[in-house]
């Protein structure tokens, strides 16, 4: 992988090179312009063969010599951009040098620079115009130079992972502290390189390139998830995301190839310069689907997120399923955008896998019994939502409704946004509850918000923003997705994708049920177990992070135009539609109404507040025990758990997840033994799919590995059967 | 400006008169005198005066939830029009808005219930989560054969599109989508058959039994706002079942009350004749609704 | 110069030889193979000129394996004297002659054009291993000793009938029998069909056996699970690497003649994909890991067959996934010795938690295995996408899909093997073997992984030359 | 001459048939051995005479016919066996097989033109058809001795072959093929003495510790 390698006058700066247009800054000097763009087209490092190593030396002596006039470069944003990038992968370094307590601190300082760095030339760009170009880099022999490119897009998607990596970077040394557990330096490194292979993905502009940050991302996320090495089960859901990893990547290698077939160069084809027509159009699809959808977890390639989510230090959970999921979808919109055409199906493929992650991702989610698995599943459930917004823009191309292109957008753009905070606010607040209580299972906790007042005033924000509710960020998304989906049901004739508002009220309300599972039997109530009881508020740099993200959630809710200047660029490139177009479509979603509804409520939900806390301090209050409905002996472990509280909607939506019970093993030497009975909820892709049809290939196999079964007199066989097959394969 | 001030009002002074209607209906048909009409407004009097007892267990989350659960209500109904007058609030997409905020409502007061850790309002909570989020497709089918009618996405342009002239033309889907409300009207207020809200008794088994904890003021908000929100659905179905217009304004805000009475003396003789279905029945029944709304929408597009 | 690549390290046999004492002997590797490694650094970057009779000449194919013959002999030389450091209990005479040995030979078959010179120190190579392999001194290793001498003198037997074959060809076509690389590739084009055919078919087989293509594979599993790890190494990285430069000459000689290069490639093809197909089959719930790795280089083996058998694009990504495929075998054969050794086992029931208990050999272990199953920034990525897009590119997608879904049975088969082995908990009930990671030991495989991270990002451009005319020679594109 | 090279080369095939169907094992390393005188002489009788050739044809006697059947006679000694017991397959069946490789042998050779002068020799069908014999050999048996012995048949099947080319072929590589069969018989030597020490047994099939299952 290839990261920026230095700064001014570092002579590895010269791994890049400016192919883009000079700044305009400097325009009105025209000597000084052209002395800058010169030299720097001039190209010193392809490879040529025949180019003894001396003449490379005296390039690399040309190059350094205007590396020196050039340091206006490090103005630009691209530039800042790797940079940060560059800053964020080699963070991990002094981890190595100083030692992992001193390395940890480090690392973290570096990470919030870069992050600020790259959040501020992110903004500078989508707000200011600030100008971007093109850096390219050289790849090894094959596959030629390619470049680094910002665009609408990637910007859509490193607008959240700076704010979510800045986050995390604090977070981390309090949640993971090298002077008390293990595993710290490679927490560190590895931490950095996702991040930064994050960044390269969003900005690569070739196949190989961005396979590369691909997998650097994909195994750096498995190291990272695998922290807590020594976990039996942690090791087991490892390996199954490797796994699972590795064949996404697979798919994603043959579509390379192929577009390289189609296009000659591995570099990414212009936007729409693909025709439908062209051959291989459905099978780049399909596997771009196949890869970038598993790496999104959509269904049915979702069965490795419970698990890797789940084992994962939270912190790590967050930028996995805030940022890593959104490298799937990322991925995915960027290859849609090479062709000027898609065919029919592609919208309503999207729209139905979305909506079955949307809905099938939320009823699994509503059966969890363990913390973060519940809300590694409602990332699938958002996933599918984001992809139900995709599809239904591709719909609307297919059918030439600009409103359906663009509330499809808007919603799903948004929505990434906005998961990328809410979940990484809910994954660093259950980091929280774990680093407090030290168990991940809902039914144990109970009574947390008493011994966490601030955690959990932060963590209901953000359940409430995930379940869409204003007057938080989360519902602003889903109203253009139900905008769009009801002008639909409006104006289309045959309204299939209406079905969508629906489907994705039936979603919010299981969404609901689960949240208010998750928030109600973890926070409130009495403590269930010992663990529940023991918990403490968390030191200030792990509260910090959240109170950021759970301000961005509540600032996006009440100000929505920003969210909607921040997508509405990468929807108007994606679109191809020009500026206008979206102002006049999307103002279907008024939102000065809607900052207007939500101001009435907070103003309203205050002033009743207000009132009643006056009145409460007024009249005297009395304390008193539960009412038990007339038992006296109540205890905490009777409190409703997790488990029977979404028994109901489980046994509703049980082709989705199952419930299976886990019977007791009672036997006993004379009498019964002590037995416990849990129910534990099935997936059916994993369980019921995956692992019999693995069961079943190693059984086959276990019959052809006979072959080798140690005769030596047979191996000699096989060389003569050899040598005769191959004699005769001609003579046929 | 006037219909605004008269919404309010509305809103603000209707609500708890439905209720009494609908305890009046039902004691007529048991052949009791029964509560006065204005009972409630008695009741939400008294418990403003009273002291609050507080679950030990309890947080800042149990204090909140009846105070949002009111304040979320409240701007809901300022998105629904009454009678043939837009809403004060009214603008592209608010049904969803609407939705949402009932959503919020709901949400507060399930963690209100969880709050106190007793199981039986654990319960309730899990079940009024549960059967809403079945409700709540069914409203949007509704939703959307309305707005394909009257070609908008604004709460008060959809409902008082609805005329007799839509009725004449489009007569079956309309009573299938009136049909499908009605069930969502006494799902959501956990009228009978699918609750029985008249006892505080943990026999009550979804809405009532999570407030069991709540009490003095915060009990009277819960009161309060369990009355908007059936004013408000109630409101909403009787724009679409009963849409007749004068033309003069104060005559159809008149027109307005009467038929909100008449709703609430309907869902008392519903509530009068009909027993209480099973708990697991529930489900199919507001599947039954959303399927109703749905061919509703299928109709429409003929 | 080039004498001097084979003299030197049978010289430093015979020094090894008449070294009596045990813990110095091990010394004479390392000397003698950066003497070797510099000598080649030398060669490579001014490459001498052929040698008046032809018989001697480095041509960039010959470049490429010497390069990786010296970069494994260099690193497995030092971490031999951490390795035999450790294994005192055992006379080490034998093994230091025989590794010295095995590199004069593999330098003889790096520099040679005459097709039976080659044949010699091939199978002076295969000789020398021998005693090698049975290092261990007990029943299993003896059987795999006993199974790899056989099954390999068969296949370079066939090999040799083979090579009489196209003297004989050479023999009807001109009357004048000749084994010389560039006499028989100018007149490939007179030889005679039928001879052609046949000594192609026994070259493939014979030579197939020694570098392990499936079906013919079945010795390797055997030795590289009872040698050494070290000679794990050399047999995976220098061995195969050298058999594989064998089928290049044929592979020339068979391009050359214009006709029998089609068959040849589809029986290159047809072998590789069975050398995958059986790494997958073998590879699913393998238990112990040294085999495993045997199976490993099966597929690696089958995937430099599939890409010579493809050609055109894939040519310059066999050449630079040969290099690439002894460093990354090597990087895991040298940590899987060090587990082994920690352990004192080798079957995954037992070797649990590895990277607790060696974090080092562990952790290159896992950076091995993720090398060597395609996954960047390592230079394997490079090289087998360089194979599978040029498949796609060709518009052979059946090859190329196929190719990568047995790739990735093979990923989940050793990731079932390799990730509960490294991470995990360490048993406790293991007795201490003493073993430790030292710099000896973990420093070699280091640096194969970082070479081969280097070469993953920035190939050297002597490389990339280098591979591109080796690529020209085999008829790819210039 | 070249119908004595003839009559030899049949000798050869006979000799092969005569392999496969004894039990003794020295009299099959003896029978090895004549192979090997045998191979010695026949570049005698196709090529001219030259001072290389009588180099060729000393070493090949003494390697194939004395030293090589020495080691093994020495290491069958050790071993302490006499006779291959119960070969896989019968010694009349293996007999049978070896007749009709022979006969497949002369198909072979059929296909293959030879250059003018050497038309009308056996060179190639007792080539192929000793290559055969050596592998059923290999395959059948289960002495690790009597899998040396197949080897080394195999070996004089090739050797056969290349005596057409004993004049062509630099010496220098004919010297290298027969001191690498040396070295490598004698490992299998080592090897052998070692599987009995360690097994106190030579049966091959009960080599069988690895394998997959």
């Amino acid at each position: 992988m290839s990261f920026p390698k230095g700064v001014i006058g570092n002579p590895v700066f010269q791994l890049f090179q400016k192919t883009g247009s000079p700044i305009e800054s400097f325009g009105d000097d025209p000597l000084f312009a052209r002395a800058h763009r010169r030299p720097l087209n001039a190209d010193p490092f392809r490879y040529k063969p025949g180019v003894t190593s001396r003449q490379v030396k005296r390039r690399v002596a040309v190059a350094i010599n205007n590396c020196e006039i050039s340091v206006d470069i490090s103005f630009d944003s691209t530039y800042l951009i790797l940079a940060s990038a560059f800053i964020m992968a080699v963070s991990g370094v002094p981890c190595i040098l100083a030692g992992a307590v001193a390395g940890q601190r480090i690392a973290m300082l570096l990470t919030m620079l870069a992050s600020i760095a790259g959040e501020y030339a992110a903004v500078s760009i989508l707000f200011f115009n600030a100008s971007t170009t093109a850096y390219s880099v050289e790849l090894p022999q094959p596959f030629g130079e390619a470049a680094f490119t910002v665009d609408n897009l990637s910007l859509l998607f490193l607008l959240p992972l700076y704010l979510v990596v800045f986050c995390a970077a604090i977070y981390s040394p309090a949640y993971w502290p090298a002077r008390k557990k293990r595993g710290a330096t490679r927490l560190t490194i590895f931490t950095g390189l996702f991040a930064a292979s994050m960044i390269a993905v969003t900005i690569a502009r070739n196949g190989v390139l961005f396979l590369m940050a691909w997998e650097v991302m994909a195994i750096s996320a498995y190291f990272l998830l695998t922290a807590d090495q020594q976990n039996q089960e942690t090791e087991r859901s490892g390996r199954v995301y490797l796994i699972a990893t590795h064949f996404g990547t697979m798919a994603l290698l043959i579509m390379f190839a192929l577009l390289c077939a189609i296009t000659g160069t591995f570099d990414f084809p212009p936007r729409c310069s693909l025709a439908l027509a062209s051959p291989y159009s459905t099978a780049i699809i399909l596997a771009a689907l196949f890869g970038f959808g598993g790496k999104a977890g959509l269904m049915p390639m979702h069965f490795w997120l419970p698990g890797a989510h789940a084992g994962a230090p939270s912190h790590i959970s967050a930028m996995m399923s805030g940022l890593m999921l959104k490298m799937g979808i990322y991925g995915i919109l960027r290859v849609l955008t090479f062709f000027n055409l898609l065919p029919p199906w592609v919208g309503w493929t999207f729209l139905i896998l979305g909506a079955w992650s949307a809905v099938g991702g939320i009823a699994v989610a509503a059966a969890q019994r363990d913390l973060k698995r519940l809300l590694a599943c409602s990332s699938i459930e958002n996933v599918g939502i984001i992809f139900t917004g995709i599809g239904m823009s591709l719909v609307g191309m297919q059918i030439h409704s600009q409103l359906l292109i663009i509330c499809g957008l808007t919603g799903a753009f948004i929505h990434v946004i906005n998961h990328s905070l809410f979940k990484s606010l809910l994954f660093m607040g259950s980091g929280v509850i774990i680093h407090g209580a030290g168990t991940r299972e809902i039914d144990l906790l109970g009574g947390v918000a008493r011994r966490m007042p601030v955690a959990s005033a932060l963590f209901l924000a953000g359940t409430i923003a995930i379940c869409g509710f204003p007057p938080l960020n989360g519902f602003i998304g889903e109203l253009y997705l139900y905008a769009g989906a009801i002008q639909d049901g409006i104006s289309n004739p045959l309204p299939l994708t209406a079905v969508v508002a629906p489907l994705l009220a039936l979603v919010g309300g299981v969404a609901a049920i689960t949240f208010v599972k998750l928030y109600g039997i973890v926070f409130l109530g009495q403590p269930r177990s010992d663990r529940g009881a023991g918990s403490h508020e968390a030191p200030l740099q792990m509260t910090v992070p959240i109170m950021i993200l759970a301000f961005a959630c509540l600032f996006f809710g009440l100000y929505p135009v920003a969210l909607v200047r921040l997508v509405s660029p990468a929807v108007i490139s994606t679109a191809a539609l020009s500026a206008e177009t979206f102002d006049m479509v999307s103002s279907v979603v008024p939102l000065a109404p809607v900052m207007l509804a939500n101001g009435l409520l907070i103003l309203l939900g205050l002033f009743t507040g207000y009132l009643y806390l006056l009145k409460l301090k007024k009249e005297p209050c009395e304390k008193n025990s539960t009412w038990g409905c007339g038992y006296p002996a109540r205890t905490p472990r009777m409190q409703y758990t997790g488990t029977s509280f979404s028994g109901l909607i489980v046994s509703q939506l049980g082709t989705f997840v199952s419930s299976s019970k886990v019977s007791p093993d009672m036997h006993g030497d004379l009498l019964p033994a002590k037995a416990s009975f849990a129910y534990e909820a099935t997936e059916t892709v994993l369980n019921q799919i995956l692992t019999p049809l693995f069961r079943w290939t190693g059984w086959g196999f276990s019959y052809l590995r006979r072959i080798q079964h140690g005769q030596l007199q047979v191996y000699i066989l096989y060389i003569i059967a050899t040598l005769f097959t191959l004699m005769l394969w001609r003579g046929r | 400006m006037t219909d605004t001030i008269i919404h309010l009002l509305a809103v603000i002074i209707v609500p708890p008169l439905l209720m009494g209607v609908i305890v009046k209906t039902k004691a007529a048909f048991a052949g009791r005198a029964g509560a006065p009409c204005f009972q409630l407004y008695y009741d939400l009097f008294k418990l403003m005066r009273k002291g609050t007892v507080f679950s030990e267990t309890t947080t800042w989350v149990f204090r909140a939830g009846p105070v949002v659960t009111l304040a979320a209500v409240l701007v809901a109904s300022l998105l629904v029009p009454l009678g043939r007058h837009a809403a004060p609030i009214s603008f592209s997409g608010d049904l969803v808005f609407f939705v949402y905020l009932l959503g919020l409502a709901r949400f507060f007061t399930a963690i209100a219930a969880l709050d106190t850790g007793s199981s039986f309002e654990g319960m309730g909570a899990a079940r009024e989560v549960t059967f809403s989020c079945f409700a709540e497709p069914a409203l949007f089918f509704a939703f959307i054969t309305l707005a394909r009618l009257s070609n908008s996405l604004t709460l008060s342009r959809i409902l008082t599109h609805v005329t007799p002239d839509v009725w004449l033309a489009a007569g079956a889907s309309m009573l299938l989508l009136v049909g499908a409300i009605f069930i969502i009207l006494l799902a959501e207020n956990c009228r009978i058959p699918f609750d029985d809200p008249n006892t505080h008794l943990e026999l009550t088994m979804i809405h009532e039994v999570m407030v069991l904890d709540h009490s003095g003021p915060a009990f009277a908000m819960i009161l309060y706002g369990a009355a908007v929100k059936l004013f408000v659905l109630g409101a909403l179905f009787v724009n679409i079942a009963f849409p007749f217009s004068t033309g003069n304004s104060i005559l159809d805000w008149g027109i307005f009350i009467a038929a909100m009475l008449g709703l609430a003396v309907a869902i008392g003789v519903v509530e009068s004749v009909m027993a209480r279905i099973r708990i697991v029945r529930i489900p199919q029944l507001l599947v039954g609704a959303t399927i109703l709304s749905a061919f509703a929408m299928l109709l429409m597009l003929r | 110069m080039i004498a001097a690549l084979i003299l030197i390290p049978l010289f430093g046999a015979f020094v090894a030889f008449c070294i009596p004492d045990n813990r110095w002997r091990p010394v004479v590797l390392p000397v003698v193979a950066s003497i070797h490694l510099g000598i080649t650094a030398m060669l490579l970057l001014s490459p001498p000129p052929p040698s008046p009779g032809g018989w001697i000449w480095l041509d960039p194919l010959g470049r490429i394996v010497l390069l990786c013959v010296t970069l494994i002999f260099a690193l497995c030389a030092f971490y031999a004297v951490g390795y035999l450091d450790c294994r005192q209990e055992r006379s080490n005479r034998i093994l230091c002659m025989g590794v010295l040995a095995c590199l004069a030979a593999m330098g003889l078959v790096t520099v040679t054009q005459h097709l039976g010179l080659l044949w010699v120190a091939l199978e002076t190579t295969t000789v020398f291993m021998a005693p090698l392999i049975y290092f261990n001194r007990n029943a299993r290793s003896i059987e795999a000793t006993w199974k790899y001498l056989l099954i390999c003198s068969v296949g370079i037997g066939l090999a040799l009938l083979g090579l009489l074959f196209l003297a004989y060809s050479t023999y009807v076509a001109h009357r004048d029998a000749t084994l010389l690389l560039g006499a028989l590739i100018a007149t490939a084009r007179d030889l005679n069909p039928a001879w052609l055919h046949a000594a192609a078919i026994f070259m493939l087989v014979g030579y197939g056996t020694k570098m392990g293509l499936a079906p013919l594979h079945t010795w390797k599993p055997d030795a590289y699970g009872e040698a050494p790890g070290l000679v794990g190494a050399l047999l995976a990285g220098g061995l195969v690497s050298c058999a594989f430069l064998a089928i290049l000459r044929v592979y020339q000689v068979c391009l050359a003649s214009g006709f029998e290069i089609h068959f040849f490639r589809k029986a290159l093809l047809g072998l590789g994909f069975l050398s995958i197909a059986f790494a997958a089959v073998f590879m699913a719930k393998q238990a112990d890991f040294k085999r495993m790795l045997a199976y490993s280089s099966v597929e690696h083996v089958g995937i430099l067959a599939i890409a010579l058998g493809l050609g055109k694009g894939a040519l310059y990504g066999a050449l630079f996934h040969l290099l690439n495929n002894a460093l990354a075998k090597g990087v895991l054969f040298l940590s899987s010795g060090n587990i082994h050794r920690m352990y004192n086992s080798k079957t995954t029931d037992v070797v649990k938690g590895v990277l607790s208990r060696l974090p080092w050999s562990g952790g290159l272990f896992l950076a091995g295995f993720i090398a060597v199953t395609g996954s960047p920034p390592f230079s394997p990525f490079i090289s087998e996408y360089t194979i599978i897009s040029s498949a796609f590119i060709d518009g052979r997608y059946w090859i190329g899909g196929f190719f990568l879904l047995f790739l990735a049975l093979i990923f989940i088969g050793m990731a079932m093997t390799v990730l509960p082995m490294i991470m995990g908990a360490p048993p406790e009930e293991i007795e201490s073997t003493g073993y430790h990671d030292r710099l000896l030991t973990v420093g070699p495989p280091l640096v194969m992984l970082c070479v081969i991270f280097w070469l993953g990002i920035r190939p050297p451009a002597f490389l990339v030359a280098m591979l591109l005319d080796g690529a020209v020679l085999l008829g790819g594109m210039p | 001459m070249n119908t004595f090279a003839d009559q030899l080369l049949v000798l050869v095939m006979l000799i092969n048939l005569v392999m496969l169907g004894t039990s003794r094992l020295l009299f099959s390393i003896r029978a090895v051995a004549v192979q090997g005188v045998i191979l010695g002489l026949l570049p005698g009788l196709v090529h001219p005479f030259s001072l290389h050739l009588a180099a060729i044809m000393t070493v090949v006697i003494i390697v194939k016919g004395i030293v090589i059947p020495y080691f093994i006679g020495d290491a069958v000694h050790k071993a302490r066996i006499r006779r291959e017991v119960e070969p896989f397959i019968g010694y009349v069946p293996t007999l049978v097989l070896g007749a009709v490789f022979t006969a497949l042998s002369f198909a072979f050779a059929e296909k293959l033109p030879l250059a003018p002068e050497h038309e009308e020799l056996l060179f190639v069908p007792a080539s192929m058809a000793t290559l055969l014999t050596g592998f059923l050999i290999l395959t059948t048996r289960r002495k690790a001795i009597s899998q040396v012995i197949g080897y080394l048949v195999m070996e004089n099947g090739i050797f056969v072959f290349g005596l057409l080319l004993t004049e062509a072929m630099p010496a220098m590589v004919e010297a290298g093929v027969l001191l690498d069969l040396l070295v490598g018989i004698f490992v299998m030597g080592i090897v052998i003495n070692h599987i009995s020490r360690e097994f106190s047994s030579i049966d091959t099939s009960r080599l069988r510790a690895l394998k997959e299952e």
